[in-house]
């Protein structure tokens, strides 16, 4: 579609070649990192480090030190590196267990946020009473705050309860998102009054209407708010670090990268890739499943 | 009983932790030993222990960096050794070396027990040293700019990396050392000494010599390991990644070279077994006690010569068990040799012992990008922005 | 209060022409109000407020972790604040990045979501594409860059280099220095080391834009552009400038809002790739606060750090607010 | 029982006031109309009495029950809106069935796994499921149960709407402007549809709209409000022959009732325009305003020096009937007469011809906009 | 020169055909109007005129140039969007401004700060204001012109469209509704004000909409168009009455033509419901339509038999006039007649009364829709 409506017929094929171009360009720019990611995730250290062996790498079988240091024959130890790269990420980095923390985490956030964040910005958007300005003053100042920039305190509050190393620990200081209140207080205010009113004709409370009204209708806006929480959460690298010192068990996947640097040692580049290959792939197919209502929803919200 | 413990580098280690719980488990079944998630590294690790400590879920057993021990040391957070070692009857036997076991001595009383020591030495493309017409290995920083200067004449257009920006200004000190000056003795900060002048000046004629480039330690081994960079002066623990990624040529490893002549002393790295256990069970802080001596002495420890590029910090274990293992691999024996040489890798006393590490890397940093060709001025920045913040000097001492 | 409406006006309240914001407070739902946003307070004032305070208060000691108390300094962590060069080296590594990606990415956004709008085919292909840096960990993909970017083996130079011998070095000075000395360090070299941040930052952020512009455009009235079109403005240009970037008003100032905090709060990249270096040209704000009050252990000048972050973030919103708002449309 | 009354109900947002003391008592079964235009507070009057407003002060009774601080839920009122507020997630059948499940379903019942396992349930189910089919069935939208709201046409949504207010049986019918959005000819229908709704319920019906036609076509009785007060009340034809308010007579009929300057002379014999009325009204010498409605005016076509001068500028033809626009006298003063298609074709524009009122149908008003009635005769 | 001519124009989306062949020759000055119900095509058509669409077939011709290849802005025509379409970040004056800047400045004359620097460039912003001030006085809306659209009212913006339509002084205006945003008294007000305007400016005007009372009160000639053809074009009054279709029929007049099912007999005699009309038609034996409009059937209040039986169920009232709605026969065909109030309040609503239609009034309409005319006698 164009934005300026074809007049005579569809626009000049150059012009649309030339668009295309360069469009095409610019995707591969954007691309190169996943390019080299993948490939990267398919070859041998030596290969990766010395920038050789193409777009999937010789294959060329080569040894395990770490098996070898275990006290194994070298040919015993012999790898083929695309089976050893993503072998090794689920095995040296448990990475099934951190992916299902991963979705644990994610989910509990999302929900919880939702959760809270729903009833205040029907509140905002909708209800009048006393001080919902300077609530909502409060959302705004809120939103310019980075979590990183306070998570000393953070850290230390948690301790005192006792909730450092546990999920809770992970989940606790994403419970309240001022974004999603943000994002939904817009959609709301798209709700015609008229809708609550007849709910409230209808016999439902403001809680009924919250959850049986207003989220059905916010679906759009859920979604995109969804795509920003989880993304956010899923590849954080930072809290979990802060806050998991314990048990490797609770880590989120992002931590599984870390598995494979070996700071003086260097590190594993081969199955560091892998990994990390692995871990946007969940969001990349979500985005495709939710692609057309997630700009919807952000159309919808008045994010503009 | 069960014991818990942290340590850093965990794709360095796991594989050594591994080896080492094999045989553990067989002499020491009663005892469980978790591992906890890993520190990034050595700062990580310390950051860490600092949070647990407020939060007080510390582990039994920590690995700290040599030179962080220290801080735990000051807040009371890593406890003293000394009432298990008297326990033990003859505990020198175990073959610390004297040096090793100074390393984690802090007033009078040992808190830490070293597990892996590495020094700084030179790796060397053969390959590229041969082009240089030569084949003789420098001793002194001045024939290590000779040989830059031949290996840029004949096409290696990037012939050195130096190990400056390894963590805890190690290199600064290794310079310092070289000389036989401790960067910082009674408190007080000496990059004002002569030996200071020198140390500064030394790197200046390197970096400038030998057209250094600003490499990121991940760069660097990726450079080296693709043949493009002549010798590399790094920690002798990196020898594993070396050996792994390296391209086809032949690779050697030499002794550190020092300032006009050998050196006369260098700063040990890796890290030290500390007791910062909360439990008041003694038969747990026994527990912890068996394991921290297990893997710093004897088949423990020689484990770690075996699956990293780091040395034993047990006589017996380097000269007893490993004698085979480094007739097989004479890279790894190059740290050996300097053994002798071992001196501490000095930490900044006071809370800003991190913020002086980070002030001396910054001036290091001026040179190598070129900010700065004046050592004198350097010199007199450093001194005194570091006694800045350093504490000032205890009045009695 | 100032923030309040600051945020007001970024939001086109659908105030159709009398139907104004019609909240209610009828009868029977008195404190609905308040029950529904209590959670929300509750957590905003303790998972967010509070630690600010907390921060603040450190900010004027010198508490350092396992310490059993501090002492109070008073000014002295902000008088290191103005007085070291570090520190200017600081604001003028986040200015730049600031100034740098939020401009760019904006305008790449935009550029991007028109193309994506106008091409017949593929546009949700390349609409993937573009929003992929968005979606991964921005921390493997810190790693990638930095490999990619490698000085010799990267992708990056080993691409320019193969370019070498074509002829371009004569053309460009930039080709012409790199195939005599090698192509740039990127992350090493102090002149190039923010740029290449900025550039990630730009790369990482352009997507999330688009797709904001994307959302802008299909509410465009259609109507103005034919309108447009009747009046005579027969060029693609003359159309933009009419009608896409004014009705787009709305949605530039939210994405301006979002990326300007955004580029205000990187960390990632910088703590993965240069640590602030070389020469502290990278040495951004949220990273001094990481590396103070993380890494070094001074709670009490991270704080300080923090103190004036929340401080500069917070006046340029408001700075900004008040130079876009009178040019902005709101439907 | 089902009289509602509105004594003394006042309202301000703020520092505006929007409704100034509203007496009102709506009769049960009537159909009862309030227009006025755009903002005079018929809305918020609306809203007052179903609940979803609280007045400033006054009292709302129901049946003989004060029900001043009452949930709108508990009034047994039902609402229509303007923009139907239709549940978009929900299917005609279970929107139908929302207010009937709140009621007679408890809490319990209405959770969304376990109330499936409650005894009882079933039959409650049952039966409301009747009670919608029942009323689908009067609006003629069975067929349309399963669809959602936006796969209906705007008449289809009306109806739907209206069958949620319906399935409750309530007391009264509140309706706000329920047909604005729908088109002309659809607007037209449902009128006709409305009212004989009303009929066939017999329930009463307080119904909103700005526009007059529809409150002159189905109401009982109308109230014509004016910012914030009730300027008269009573049955369309009376408001329509006998407004006793200027703005009453300006707001009601279309096209405009004309309006000329007149005096009274002091005799009371009125003038405008050069022209004598028959009657004569009380008062004298004062400024009065002459209302004649454009059907009550009769072009005197012969120059027989009757009535005023007339210049028709525009012919405005409505099908069945042309209306004359033009200006009297040659002067500034606009004046809108009809006429039948025959007439309006034999005039030319611009061409005078003359026009008088109708005898009787003129009405007078005073400087203060309120009626002045003639002397009889 | 500025008639505008469609030669066979036809228009598909896809498969669906939405024009199919359109025929017709627009005169210099003329007031034409599209009317038909929703989905017809007008838009369509009226967006191929302004070059916004391309047609699948056939030619557009304005003066005597063939367009079809012109674009939207060379083709010198103005268009009035229903939504207005003005730009809501300029204020009025530049609104109107805009189309004479695009005409009359030069590309580096209209960029930002470079374009001041230009010689010349401050005459010819001064002349295109004037031009501006000239006709926003003649639209009365001078006092606006700082303001922007969304401080405006309906009617106030929709004087503003028109205003920037008509600076640029077009060969022809375009208008798609637009009024149908405007509310009723609005709407009735900007019909006269358009048939004002076009008068006074001369100007071709081609105005679509759905609304059969502004096609029949403004226009010169009107086109009736259904399902993608023009089923009758002529002036309005021609159109209301003598319709060729019964389509049109239907679709123009308010309320709509009562439709009675009727047979001839073998003479041409019209029965319809046991009444039998005066005039004969040809053809015989067949099943017609009979249509006479509401204002066409007179009560026949004495029962003297004559007319039909008609029993009304509903009496809506307009004020001016009233409307009964009820059955013939008391069966299921329902019939709409016109009353006066007073004949209005002697009937009751149930009371059979008869109804005849006025001699010469009633239609005949074929089985296939198409007229049938009566004989003359
Ligand atoms: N929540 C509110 N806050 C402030 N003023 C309000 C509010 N609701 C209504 N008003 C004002 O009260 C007046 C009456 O509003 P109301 O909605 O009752 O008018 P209305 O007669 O229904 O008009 P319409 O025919 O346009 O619907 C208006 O001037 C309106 O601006
Ligand atoms: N871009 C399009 N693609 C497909 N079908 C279209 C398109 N535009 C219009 N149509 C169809 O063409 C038919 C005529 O549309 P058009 O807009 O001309 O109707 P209209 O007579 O103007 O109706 P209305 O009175 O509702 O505006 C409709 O059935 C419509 O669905
Ligand atoms: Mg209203
Ligand atoms: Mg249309």
């Amino acid at each position: 579609m164009s934005a300026a409506g074809p007049v005579q017929g569809s626009a000049a094929p150059f012009s649309e070649a030339l668009k295309h171009a360069v469009l095409i360009l610019g995707a591969l720019i954007v691309i190169l990192p996943f390019y080299v990611m993948v490939t990267s995730s398919f070859k041998s250290s030596h290969e990766i480090e010395t920038s050789s062996g193409g777009v999937f790498g010789s294959q060329e079988q080569f040894v395990d030190e770490y098996c070898v240091k275990l006290g194994n024959e070298r040919d015993e130890c012999l790898r083929t590196p695309i089976v050893f790269n993503y072998t090794e990420a689920f095995r040296q980095a448990p990475l099934l267990r951190y992916l299902l923390n991963g979705v644990i985490v994610t989910a509990s956030i999302f929900l919880i946020q939702v959760a809270v964040a729903l009833p205040c910005a029907y509140a905002l958007a909708k209800l009048r009473f006393w001080g919902r300005e300077i609530v909502f003053g409060l959302v705004l100042f809120c939103l310019l705050i980075p979590v990183h920039a306070i998570a000393l305190p953070l850290y230390i509050m948690l301790a005192k309860a006792g909730l450092t190393n546990s999920y809770a620990a992970l989940v606790i200081p994403w419970t309240i998102s001022v974004f999603g209140i943000f994002l939904m207080r817009q959609f709301f205010k798209t709700v015609p009054d008229d809708l609550i009113d007849a709910a409230r004709m209808d016999g439902m409370s403001e809680f009924g209407i919250v959850w049986k009204v207003m989220l059905p209708t916010a679906v759009p806006a859920l979604l995109a708010f969804a795509i920003f929480s989880v993304v956010a959460h899923w590849n954080d690298y930072f809290w979990p670090r802060v806050v998991i010192t314990g048990n490797r068990d609770l880590y989120t996947p992002p931590l599984g990268l870390r598995e494979f640097s070996g700071g003086a040692d260097g590190s594993m580049w081969g199955p560091m890739m892998a990994t990390a290959t692995i871990i946007v792939l969940p969001l990349i197919v979500a985005f495709l499943l939710a692609q057309r209502r997630f700009i919807e929803g952000i159309t919808l919200s008045g994010m503009k | 009983v069960e014991i818990e413990v942290g340590y850093p580098y965990s794709h360095l280690f796991d594989v050594t932790y591994e080896k080492i719980m094999e045989s553990f488990k067989k002499e020491h079944p009663e005892i469980e030993v978790t591992f906890r998630a890993t520190y990034e590294d050595y700062e990580d690790g310390t950051n860490t222990i600092l949070r647990e400590a407020v939060s007080g879920n510390l582990p039994d057993i920590t690995m700290q960096g040599l030179n962080r021990q220290q801080v735990l040391v000051e807040k009371g957070i890593a406890k003293s050794l000394e009432p298990f070692i008297a326990k033990e009857a003859d505990f020198e036997k175990d073959g610390y070396h004297k040096a090793m076991l100074d390393l984690g001595t802090f007033g009078g009383e040992v808190h830490g027990l070293p597990f892996s020591v590495s020094l700084p030495v030179g790796y060397y493309n053969m390959d590229l040293v041969k082009k240089a017409g030569t084949t003789a290995l420098p001793k002194t920083w001045d024939e290590v700019i000779q040989l830059c200067q031949k290996m840029s004449a004949n096409g290696v257009k990037n012939p050195m990396f130096w190990g400056w920006n390894i963590t805890g200004n190690w290199f600064v000190q290794a310079l310092m050392w070289s000389q036989d000056k401790p960067i910082v003795e009674d408190g007080r900060f000496t990059i004002d000494s002569d030996e200071g002048l020198v140390s500064l000046e030394t790197m200046k004629k390197l970096f400038r010599g030998c057209d250094m480039q600003n490499l990121s330690w991940k760069e660097a081994l990726a450079s080296f390991s693709a043949g493009e960079i002549g010798m590399m002066f790094w920690s002798t623990s990196a020898l594993g990644a070396v050996e792994r990624a390296k391209g086809d040529f032949e690779l050697k490893t030499a002794e550190f070279p020092g300032i006009g002549q050998k050196p006369k002393g260098l700063p040990a790295g890796g890290n030290a077994a500390l007791l910062v256990s909360t439990s008041d069970d003694p038969e747990r802080l026994q527990a912890a006690w068996t394991f921290l001596k297990y893997i710093t002495s004897g088949l423990g420890a020689a484990a770690v010569a075996e699956t990293t590029g780091y040395m034993p910090p047990n006589k017996a274990a380097n000269e007893i068990i490993l004698a085979d293992f480094y007739k097989k691999n004479p890279n790894k024996e190059t740290a050996v040799r300097q053994l002798p040489l071992l001196r501490e890798w000095i930490a900044y006393p006071g809370d800003n012992g991190l913020a002086v590490t980070q002030v001396i890397y910054d001036g290091i940093e001026s040179v190598v990008v070129g900010d700065q060709d004046d050592m004198k001025a350097l010199q007199e920045e450093l001194q005194e922005e570091v006694t800045d913040l350093l504490p000032a000097p205890a009045k009695g001492s | 209060m100032a923030v309040a409406d600051l945020a007001e006006g970024q939001l086109p309240e659908q105030s159709r022409g009398r139907r104004r914001d019609r909240a209610v407070r009828g009868i029977g739902l008195g404190t609905a109000g308040y029950w529904f946003t209590a959670p929300a307070i509750i957590l905003m004032i303790v998972i967010l407020i509070a630690p600010v305070a907390i921060a603040a208060l450190l900010s004027f000691t010198d508490y350092s972790l396992g310490n059993d108390g501090a002492d109070w300094v008073g000014l002295e962590n902000y008088g290191d604040l103005v007085g070291k060069s570090t520190y200017t080296r600081m604001i003028w590594a986040t200015a730049t990045y600031v100034l740098v990606v939020v401009p760019a990415s904006i305008a790449l956004g935009l550029g991007a979501a028109l193309l994506i709008n106008s091409v017949g085919r593929f546009g949700a292909l390349y609409k993937t594409i573009y929003f992929l840096p968005v979606m991964a960990a921005l921390l493997a993909m810190a790693i990638v860059w930095e490999f990619s970017l490698h000085p010799t083996l990267g992708i990056v130079n080993d691409s320019l280099a193969r370019l070498c011998g074509t002829g371009i070095e004569d053309v460009s000075g930039f080709f012409a220095e790199g195939c005599a000395d090698g192509f740039p360090l990127w992350f090493g070299d102090k002149g190039y080391a923010i740029w290449t941040i900025c550039f990630i930052g730009i790369w990482q952020a352009f997507g999330f834009n688009m797709v904001l512009y994307l959302a802008g455009l299909t509410s465009v009235p259609r109507d103005l552009y034919q309108a447009a079109e009747m009046d005579g403005a027969a060029g693609a240009w003359d159309r933009f400038r009419l009608v896409t970037w004014p009705m787009l008003g709305p949605t530039t100032v939210f994405v301006v809002t979002i990326t300007t905090i955004r580029s205000f709060q990187v960390f990632d990249t910088v703590e993965a790739i240069t640590n602030g270096g070389p020469a502290k040209s990278t040495y951004v704000m949220m990273y001094a606060i990481y590396e103070k009050a993380i890494q070094h252990n001074l709670i009490g000048m991270g704080a300080a750090i923090t103190v004036v972050f929340l401080g500069f973030v917070m006046l340029l919103t408001i700075a900004q607010r008040h130079l876009v708002e009178k040019r902005v449309h709101y439907a | 029982m089902a009289q509602i009354g509105l004594n003394g109900i006042t309202k301000s947002f703020g520092d505006t006031i929007v409704l100034q003391g509203i007496d009102l008592q709506i009769a049960d079964g009537e159909f009862l109309t309030l227009v006025g235009p755009s903002g005079c507070g018929k809305s918020t009057l609306l809203r007052i009495i179903a609940g979803l407003e609280a007045q400033s002060g006054g009292d709302v009774t129901i049946g003989d029950r004060q029900v001043n601080r009452l949930r709108p839920s508990r009034r047994d009122l039902a609402m229509v809106f303007q923009s139907y507020a239709l549940y978009p997630h929900l299917s005609v059948q279970q929107n139908m069935e929302t207010p009937l499940r709140l009621r007679d379903l408890g809490f319990w019942e209405r959770a969304p796994l376990l109330g499936a396992l409650l005894p009882g349930r079933g039959a409650k189910l049952d039966r409301l499921r009747a009670n919608v089919r029942e009323v689908a069935q009067v609006l003629e939208i069975e067929h349309l149960l399963a669809r959602k709201p936006g796969q209906l046409s705007g008449g289809q949504r009306q109806r739907v709407a209206l069958g949620r207010a319906m399935v409750r049986k309530p007391v009264a019918f509140l309706m706000d402007e329920p047909l604005s959005n729908l088109d002309a000819a659809l607007r037209v229908h449902m009128r006709a549809e409305l009212a004989q709704l009303h009929r066939a319920l017999g329930t009463t019906f307080v119904y909103v709209t700005h526009d007059q036609a529809e409150a002159l076509t189905m109401s009982d009785r109308m109230a014509v409000m004016m910012d914030g007060v009730i300027l008269q009340l009573g049955a369309p034809s009376e408001i329509y022959r006998d407004p006793q308010h200027r703005k009453v007579a300006e707001f009601v009929g279309s096209p405009r009732i004309n309006i000329l300057e007149a005096e009274t002379d002091s005799a009371g014999r009125v003038a405008a325009h050069g022209v004598q009325l028959q009657r004569r009204a009380a008062g004298c010498g004062a400024r009065v305003s002459l209302g004649i409605r454009p059907e009550h005016l009769s072009l005197a076509c012969e120059r027989d020096n009757e009535g005023w001068p007339f210049t028709p500028t525009h012919k405005e033809n409505l099908g069945a009937d042309f209306f004359l626009h033009g200006h009297v006298n040659g002067g500034s003063t606009r004046l809108v007469a009809r006429a039948t298609p025959e007439q309006a074709i034999a005039i030319s524009l611009g061409q005078e011809v003359r026009v008088r009122p109708d005898p009787g149908a003129a009405m007078l008003f005073g400087a203060d906009d309120r009626r002045i009635r003639f002397l009889e005769a």
